[in-house]
């Protein structure tokens, strides 16, 4: 078996989640739209879940809607807020720059559409700029988007500040909880959300389901039209025994979370965390300076190539990944590890590893020995490496040298 | 990275690449790339009367990168400079049973390091013979 | 156990598919996207039922794209075709008047976004008018979309036929398939489709899965935007357990049809619609005079509300629908039978009966006889009987004063 | 339909409907609804001294439609006409524990059927009366 150090891109579904999963798979098949029987007592599960995942973020349950999963439900804020008649008038959007790649796109696609885009950007340690934002939130802005914790390294925003700058000028309020629910308390009343995401394959539930929060009186142009499912909000047959699956996932990641689960996961990702600086040179932790969600860790390994790197690692059964997953089966280095000031060279080497409930600290040892083991391999192999041992230089004197290159390419495109 | 599947003789140039290293008495160097895009390959190469008798690379890069340097190496040596000229980056694709498509650049990559290799050999005995 | 008679509302999972399923929720629970093993697993098997799937229909495994089921295909297909440059010239779109609620709704939004919608009629069997498509279909024509298989009726349109007006007039053809998969043979490329939809749970698959079919050329705007799943055309986290039931359940469900399976529904069906006939006056058979898919009976019983007989019904362990599941939740009575220029005072009270692999023929007589019962004891109830059996007509005269009734409510709307 | 539940009230009164049928010697019968609309609903009293003594339906339409016509009829047996008169649809919607909101015009036409029913019979008893 396979070290599993990539929670943050999906996890498994826990033996008790499939269980209350499999009676929808098998004896309870109705479709919850239907008259009869058959179909009523699927309906009445789903709303059950509805209660469940709606008591979980402290919302009311028919705030809460169902859908594919995150991605849909944050298209379907950003896609869904500009089709509203306060569109009309507010035609700015303001989102972070190190969002998830659906609102990311979304925005990009909005702003073809017409809308004013503003992009904020983060400090070198992930962190988004409050100054910035307090610039950019205006009685023009429709919408603010900005996530809790960032998939990537973990970091966790200011959230409750922006969205109060946000209710200052009438502007809806947005937040992708998908990485944080689970690994912080999330509070949407606390936060001041008008619209919340969330995801069940990041909580050990099944994939392909999740939730929008949509505060009651703010009525969302739809994504999808057919019939009356999701009160015409989220039209198409259910997933019931996805939905079910989601909640009971929910109520076991909160329970986890107030016995402590989380942290002994910080812990064990403290572990790996010393172990790594312990025995490799010339490395950067990523958003270490800022507070992170307990589970993640997010490294550059100087003069390596992160693909590479994770190929090797999966190679010795320790599976990490090199940025999110989604945005991979692309060139293109992190936009959340460039938008923290990281030169292109570097953030090419960037490994995360993100914890989950089963890791033991034994599994995190035989990690970062395999890393240290993997990185001095993959070092021998690089012609940088070898230009960096010539050079005489030291890291820190490297890394400035690196980021000047870096900007002076950049100026040249 | 992913949404595609190396072929396993990439995989296994990756693992074990063939010719990793320096070659401390090279008689042509070649370094193409740039770090910025994530991808920088050199290469060794030991060439007498007008035949590369030795190959070696190292690589900054992912794994196709690795691969089709380690890959260059192999199927240089024993060749003349002339007939080393003409593998394409297709056949160093080829010799790996085919790269996926995303990928493709890194066979174009080890293609121009062989050029540039043989280039910095020719410039060297240029200077030699002034 | 009750006779589950509502299959065109969906299915349950075949026990083969669910096995087929297990290994993804329990053991293989990686992310496609993940660059590890653990996950490039699952991606390798989501691409062997994508290739399942494209030949079940007869065509190119890269031309399937996964979605949430049938009505996000079909939202993708209307909404995604009227995003591209095509539509900047062809700016109509022609649809039937009998499509599911997910085509008909997202054409209404187009209609609202300034595209000509021109909504073909049928005539009282139910089949789209040839005629009407001839006049229709013309130059400016960006898309028809025509469903092979009514969901109310199981009438089976002339798709091959409009096919062909569409490409003479360089327009594309879409066919949402749901309901013909499966219970007739369907030939993509002999139906001469540019975009198809199919649907997992109308074939003994899991719900909140489907697949849209796009012939290769054709770049329809996405609906989502995300990662690089499904080569951006429909991003977010895969669902791979449903992905691969569905799969599996196109295979089995294809294999019994070459094996008969759909012989002996056709017979019991029929055998349904005599028995019925047999014992119960002043009811009409809909979309009788048509083909239909063998599995689909829909009655309409003069003086009866369909909604207190299918409740009836269920409550003696009969499983049937009122229409389509998705349309419910209205008190509209259904706009295939409207089109089909039924009154409403019978549309409301039409039953659909819709068959599958594992009813029996005991179950087809029992279903007989309670119908028949609950029938006399609503009428018996109902003022508009007392009416019409003091009145001494006949209900085809009835029929007459009932339709000429409807057009007059109609025109003092 | 459905996407609502009925409660177990409704439910009741629509499977074992309570006053059930005609009365043959009514004193006031009123018929409101429409079968374009899905409900029609027939109310037949019969009326003493100025109360109402028994009382029938006849509904065509939903569950919801029935349960109200026969909880209607419940309502009104042993009330003055005065009394009947007061019972509002929002009355007929709770003595049933409520009904889902798509489904409270039941209640609505149940309340017009009690009225139209009472103006027949004030009609008849004034064409007596003449
Ligand atoms: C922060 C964040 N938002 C949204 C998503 C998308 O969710 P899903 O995978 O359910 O589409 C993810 C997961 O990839 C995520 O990490
Ligand atoms: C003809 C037709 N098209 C589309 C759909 C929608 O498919 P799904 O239920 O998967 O959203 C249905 C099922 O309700 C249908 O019958």
């Amino acid at each position: 078996m396979s070290v599993y150090l990539d929670h943050n891109a999906t996890t498994p579904v826990r033996e008790e989640v499939l269980e209350t999963m499999l009676p929808y798979l098998r004896t309870f098949f109705g479709n919850p739209s239907s008259v009869h029987s058959v179909g009523r007592q699927v309906r009445q599960a789903i709303e059950e879940a509805r209660a469940t995942v709606a008591s979980g973020l402290g919302v009311r349950a028919r705030d809460i809607y169902f859908t594919s999963g995150g991605t849909e439900a944050n298209v379907m804020v950003l896609m869904g807020a500009t089709g509203t008649k306060q569109a009309e008038q507010r035609r700015r959007i303001v989102i972070s720059s190190v969002e998830h790649p659906s609102v990311l796109h979304s925005a990009k696609e909005l702003e073809k559409r017409g809308f004013e885009v503003i992009s904020l950007p983060v400090d070198e340690r992930g962190v988004v700029s409050l100054d910035h934002a307090r610039q950019a939130i205006d009685d023009r802005t429709l919408l603010v988007s900005v996530m809790l914790a960032n998939n990537e390294t973990g970091v966790i925003q200011p959230v409750a500040e922006i969205s109060s700058m946000a209710r200052a000028h009438g502007a809806w309020m947005h937040s992708d909880l998908v990485q944080a629910l689970g690994k912080i308390p999330v509070d949407v009343k606390g936060l001041g959300l008008d619209m919340a995401t969330v995801s069940s394959h990041k909580i050990y539930g099944p994939k392909a389901v999740g939730a929008v929060y949509v505060r009651g009186g703010i009525r969302l142009r739809p994504l999808l039209y057919g019939g009356h499912q999701e009160h015409r909000v989220r039209p198409g047959t259910e997933n019931p025994a996805g939905i079910i699956g989601f909640a009971r996932a929910m109520e076991l990641v909160l329970s986890d979370m107030d016995q402590g689960v989380m942290d002994r996961v910080e812990e064990l990702r403290d572990m790996l965390e010393q172990e790594i600086l312990k025995r490799i040179p010339h490395i950067r932790i990523n958003g270490g300076g800022a507070s992170r969600v307990p589970n993640t860790l997010n490294v550059t390994f100087g003069f390596v190539e992160g693909e590479g790197l994770a190929l090797m690692l999966d190679a010795q059964a320790i599976a990490v990944s090199t940025g999110s997953a989604c945005s991979s089966g692309t060139l293109e280095p992190s936009h959340v590890l460039i938008a923290m000031g990281m030169p292109h060279e570097l953030a090419h080497g960037s490994i995360r590893f993100s914890l989950g409930r089963m890791n033991t600290s034994e599994e995190i040892m035989e990690t970062a020995q395999k890393v240290a083991r993997v990185v001095e391999q993959l070092r021998s192999m690089s012609p940088l490496y070898e230009d960096f041992t010539k050079s005489g230089m030291d890291f820190g004197s490297y890394l400035v040298k690196v980021g000047s290159d870096d900007e002076k390419s950049a100026m040249e495109e | 990275m992913a949404g595609f599947d190396y072929s396993p003789k990439v995989m296994d140039y990756f693992m074990n690449p063939r010719n990793m290293g320096e070659l401390e008495d090279a008689d042509g160097v070649g370094t193409v790339g740039n770090p910025t895009c994530g991808d920088v390959m050199r290469l060794y190469l030991k060439i007498e009367d007008g035949t590369i008798v030795d190959a070696r690379f190292k690589t900054f890069g992912c794994a196709a990168a690795i691969a089709t340097s380690s890959m260059v190496t192999e199927m240089v040596v024993g060749r003349t400079i002339s007939e080393a000229l003409e593998i394409s980056n297709k056949a160093v694709a080829e010799a790996l049973d085919g790269l996926p498509p995303v990928k493709m650049h890194c066979s174009v990559l080890a293609e121009e390091a062989l050029v540039a290799a043989i280039e910095d050999y020719h410039e060297r005995s240029d200077g030699r013979d002034k």
